[in-house]
């Protein structure tokens, strides 16, 4: 019964990315092997400065060396702190926390919708389809940026095979216009095939994937953000209200949710 | 040697004093994946209420200094579905289990109560008189020394379990109030319960939280919680539990030392979840080092000046 | 342009919100080694009693999480040396003057506020009604709205300058006080004044104060603070200031959103002396950003859900 | 009439002493030339983690370099956050804050007895004596501790060309016992020179050198610790009750009292 662990890491290896990313990779962590795409660890940043944890998409795991990756950007005051850790420095985390994505079916498509700080995770999905055995060629790779410096990480997506659509707001990288829109577009070209939709990133952009999914009557899965006083279930403090009446909590229900499930 | 933790109240043998707190730990179910719950001198369960209730809508915490706001607003499934979903995997947990019961009238407390009695598995009943009093146009039971006396009483009509009254800390005159409670019945007193506050976001203006104020919890409330359970020590003859920004086993030893025989920990739980477990074992380590044998030897201890 | 940071009080104009709060800046002696004291919207002396205190013997303060506790005890020089020996000093300050004053009798609060009426310098009077009362037996003169009127009425009977009457938030319903307050003919209401409580040092078992409990301030209170006078702002008709827990300009604008017409900035003072000043700078700063003229613009414009 | 500063500056040295002691330099600090031997600087080491400030006696000045050394302890949690800052972190620094030692006169030796983590200041204090041309062969440096790994920074305190004693009690270095009845014996056996005694340390050492002050009719002063929250006067926190009747602020009025001032 008992899977939520609460140990004390250290800081590993610590890569500053473009516009305020950073990659942080964190060691020895009892729970490599239970760390699945999708799920959460929530990170408890100092002992007073800051009283509530912060939660971080697993973007990596390696299982050999027992290690975590987390990517984030710096939005406030906690990932402003994070930010400023250094290599040695003990981080104590909650986790693994959350549920999953629900891998594609052989015979679907993936599309992988990602923006902002909601690609970590995607990231992670897409590799661990492709270490299962998922042909790369059926990924389709999403990634919306307002520039070129937005989209984090090309290579590493690169290199796992996966057609890559890298969309930016003003056209420097990739596609120009909105990822959604190009999502469409997508779909609308592909009317044979199976489609299963993953998205994570703002706001807007999960709305938007979830009208597709229903538009186009397409299964998927979004993955949500709210802010986690306790990240595992118990302060109700993270509740979305659900299409069908009632409520969720982002942390303990999801973070994954089905397309068409949660009044966004 | 290890220190002896046992304590008692009203009658009730607990394996050691550290309890979670109503609303800081669901039913426990979540709790269960992180540790024992073998381990806790006792769950308490969130507020239930007579129907189930959703709650406000979000944002319905946000975070403070040294602390958090909440108005989740007894989001719970109701006593029905407490007795259905959630009793069956409460009897299969080898701990002492109080149920905290909420409500807007007298008769909604009674009711609850009057269905939980015959629940062999629940050991005492947590009333929640901070709620809003509707009949009395939403002045809080819990503010009043008449509306107290006079729920509990009518409580303990009905209720055949050992009866605790949290107490709201929102008042001029906690002592009153904590006599009110003796006087309706009441055989276990709980305070605090959360500090009135309310914060705003300057970009929007808007509240942080949608039902505009809400409970303040965490560490920032300790030294209040503490003087209030300091100031009910003594003044009537009810056990003590104390509750309020207990986060670690220094804290739980402050709150002895003023006369609680049992904590509760809340809103540390958000951020360890094993709290109480950390707590208990600091304790036994703690009394160790003092070389006190027994919990129970420390209760009102404070050496004031 | 510079946004326009005068407001008003009582008819007395202040060239900006910011005022240091009572007990926290002495008589401003220290605070003018580190800025001009010609840059706050008024200095807010410490309380003056009849006669001189030495106040309570140390220790009288210790850290909290986010906060602090005091029980200083009401140190102060008296009156008679306050106008002889530190008036000299304040006369030389270009800045609004506004003496808080403190007695455990009525009377006491009359015969000071006697004395400090012919002195001109001097702008408005504070009364800090949050001090036991002795001739009713300790209980605080601010925790009974009786007392809170009869008290303000008293003083306003001798009193030629506006009053400010300082509120305690250890009550139940601080709008009965409020209203008792403006019955009694303050014409300004300040809140709030420190949160009981205490701490216990767990190796000797003794209280962290020699008083054996104190007054929590400092960041820890501010959503305390905040919801008192969003509770008491348009419940009465008077001005308020708001004060407890404000740290940076942030915090000031909640309060302004909240309806406070000033602040007073206290405990941030022990770690920024020069706190009042930031927080005119980032005043500014904000109102600019938010294209809005003047301070007066946004006090009480928070959209309550 | 300004004259305290609240200013930023950056750890720019950080040496690991014996025994949880650490010595930092921070620099630039704007005030290292008013910066005399018994004043102090109070630390701001997290915008939120810690609310109170920290006192720590300016342990000596670079006053080319702009650069301030204190010498501190790891005694709670202040201090144990402190001693992990790491060279380029920042610190708030209020000062200077406090009174001065007075020096002796020409015909007066200077009898100093440091304990615990009175010895920076008093090493300040020597250093600076030195520098304005007081002999050195005048000063008798007493520094006591448990074990010799108490004794710090002993050859920096010996190039100063004092008359070193140090004192241990299990006598692992110097003299065997306790530093004050040394010192007794020294004043003992000079009885015809004029002696000014300057002592900062423990309480019972501070009491004992008071006592001795007074019993042999010797002038000297003090310097006491007291939790101090401001740091400046304002919050009457840290007052000591005078003798003479009345209290004295050690932050204001101190951190330096004459000898029989004090009610110890
Ligand atoms: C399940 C989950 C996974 C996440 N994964 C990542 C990730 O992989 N990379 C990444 O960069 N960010 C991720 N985030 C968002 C990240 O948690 C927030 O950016 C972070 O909490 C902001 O904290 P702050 O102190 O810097 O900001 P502040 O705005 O100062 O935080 C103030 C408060 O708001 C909460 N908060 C503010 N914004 C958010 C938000 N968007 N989501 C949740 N809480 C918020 C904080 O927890 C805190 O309580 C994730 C969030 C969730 C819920
Ligand atoms: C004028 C002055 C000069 C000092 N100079 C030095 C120095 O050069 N080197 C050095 O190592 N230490 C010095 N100290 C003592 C140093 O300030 C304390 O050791 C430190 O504050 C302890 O903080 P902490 O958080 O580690 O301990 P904690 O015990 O966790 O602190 C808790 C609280 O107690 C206060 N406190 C505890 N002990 C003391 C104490 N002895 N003095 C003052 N406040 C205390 C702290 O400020 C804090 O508010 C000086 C103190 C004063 C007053
Ligand atoms: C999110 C949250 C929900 C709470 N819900 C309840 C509740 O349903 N019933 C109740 O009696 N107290 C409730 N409380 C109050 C706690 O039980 C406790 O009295 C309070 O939080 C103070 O303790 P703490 O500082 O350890 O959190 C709640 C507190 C929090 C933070
Ligand atoms: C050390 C200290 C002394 C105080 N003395 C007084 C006082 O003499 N008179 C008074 O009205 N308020 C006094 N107060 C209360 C403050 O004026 C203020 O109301 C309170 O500290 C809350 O504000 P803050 O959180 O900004 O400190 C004192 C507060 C502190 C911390
Ligand atoms: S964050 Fe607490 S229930 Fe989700
Ligand atoms: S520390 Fe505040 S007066 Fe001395």
């Amino acid at each position: 019964m008992i899977n939520i662990s609460c140990e004390d890491t250290v800081l590993i290896k610590k890569r500053s990315l473009k516009n305020a990313y950073f990659s942080f990779t964190f060691g020895p962590y009892s729970r490599v092997d239970q760390c699945y795409p999708g799920n959460f660890i929530h990170l408890k940043l100092s002992e007073t400065q800051i009283y509530f944890r912060r939660a971080m998409s697993v973007a990596g795991v390696n299982k050999k060396k027992k290690e975590i990756e987390i990517i984030f950007k710096v939005m406030g005051r906690g990932t402003e702190l994070l930010s400023r850790f250094k290599p040695t420095d003990h981080v104590n985390i909650l986790g693994p926390l959350g549920n999953t994505f629900t891998p594609p079916r052989k015979s679907e498509r993936a599309v992988i919708i990602a923006g902002g700080i909601g690609f970590p995770p995607l990231m992670f999905f897409a590799g661990e389809l492709v270490r299962n055995g998922y042909d790369p060629e059926r990924i389709e790779f999403f990634y919306g940026g307002r520039t070129a410096a937005d989209i984090l990480e090309r290579s590493r997506i690169k290199k796992l095979g996966v057609n890559f659509h890298p969309v930016t707001d003003d056209g420097s990288l990739g596609h120009r216009g909105l990822v959604t829109r190009m999502v469409e577009e997508y779909i609308k070209s592909h009317p044979d095939e199976k489609l299963r939709l993953y998205g994570c990133g703002p706001e807007a952009m999960l709305k938007a994937t979830d009208s597709l999914g229903l538009k186009y009557s397409l299964p998927g899965q979004l993955s949500l953000e709210a802010p986690m006083p306790c990240g595992v279930g118990i302060c109700l403090g993270c509740v979305v209200p659900l299409k069908a009446g009632g409520q969720a909590r982002v942390c303990a229900d999801g973070p994954v949710f089905e397309i068409g499930e949660v009044a966004l | 040697m290890t220190p002896d933790l046992k304590v008692t109240l009203a009658g009730v043998e607990f394996k050691n004093p550290v309890m979670t707190a109503s609303g800081c730990c669901g039913y426990g179910e979540e709790l269960a994946k992180v540790f024992p719950l073998a381990k806790l001198g006792a769950l308490v369960t969130k507020s239930i209420t007579l129907a189930p209730r959703p709650g406000h809508p979000p944002p319905r915490t946000a975070e403070t200094a040294s602390g958090m706001l909440n108005a989740i607003g007894l989001a719970n499934v109701g006593v029905d579905r407490f007795i259905s979903d959630i009793m069956p995997f409460l009897n299969r947990q080898k701990t002492r289990l109080i149920v905290n019961v909420a409500g807007s009238r007298i008769q909604e407390y009674v009711e609850v109560c009057a269905r939980l009695n015959d629940i062999e598995h629940i050991d005492m009943v947590e009333l929640n008189i901070s709620c809003p009093n509707v009949d009395e146009g939403g002045m809080e039971f819990g503010n009043d020394p008449v509306m107290t006396e006079k729920s509990i009483a009518e409580v303990k009509k009905v209720l055949r379990k050992p009866l605790i009254a949290k107490l709201s800390p929102n008042v001029t005159d906690i002592v009153a109030i904590a006599r009110a409670a003796e006087q309706g019945g009441a055989d276990v007193l709980s305070l605090i319960n959360s500090v009135l506050g309310t914060a705003i976001d300057i970009e929007t203006w808007r509240p942080r939280l949608t039902n505009n104020r809400g409970g303040l919890t965490g560490p920032a409330i300790k030294p209040i919680a503490l003087a209030k359970v300091d100031a009910v020590y003594n003044k009537c003859s009810l056990p003590l539990i104390g509750i309020g920004g207990i986060n670690d086993y220094r804290d739980a030893v402050e709150f002895f030392l003023c006369g609680a025989r049992a904590v509760q920990v809340g809103t540390a739980l958000f951020v360890y979840p094993d709290a109480p477990v950390r707590i208990v074992e600091g304790l036994k380590e703690y009394l160790k080092r003092k070389k006190i044998k027994s919990v129970n030897d420390i209760i009102g201890k404070v050496r004031k000046y």
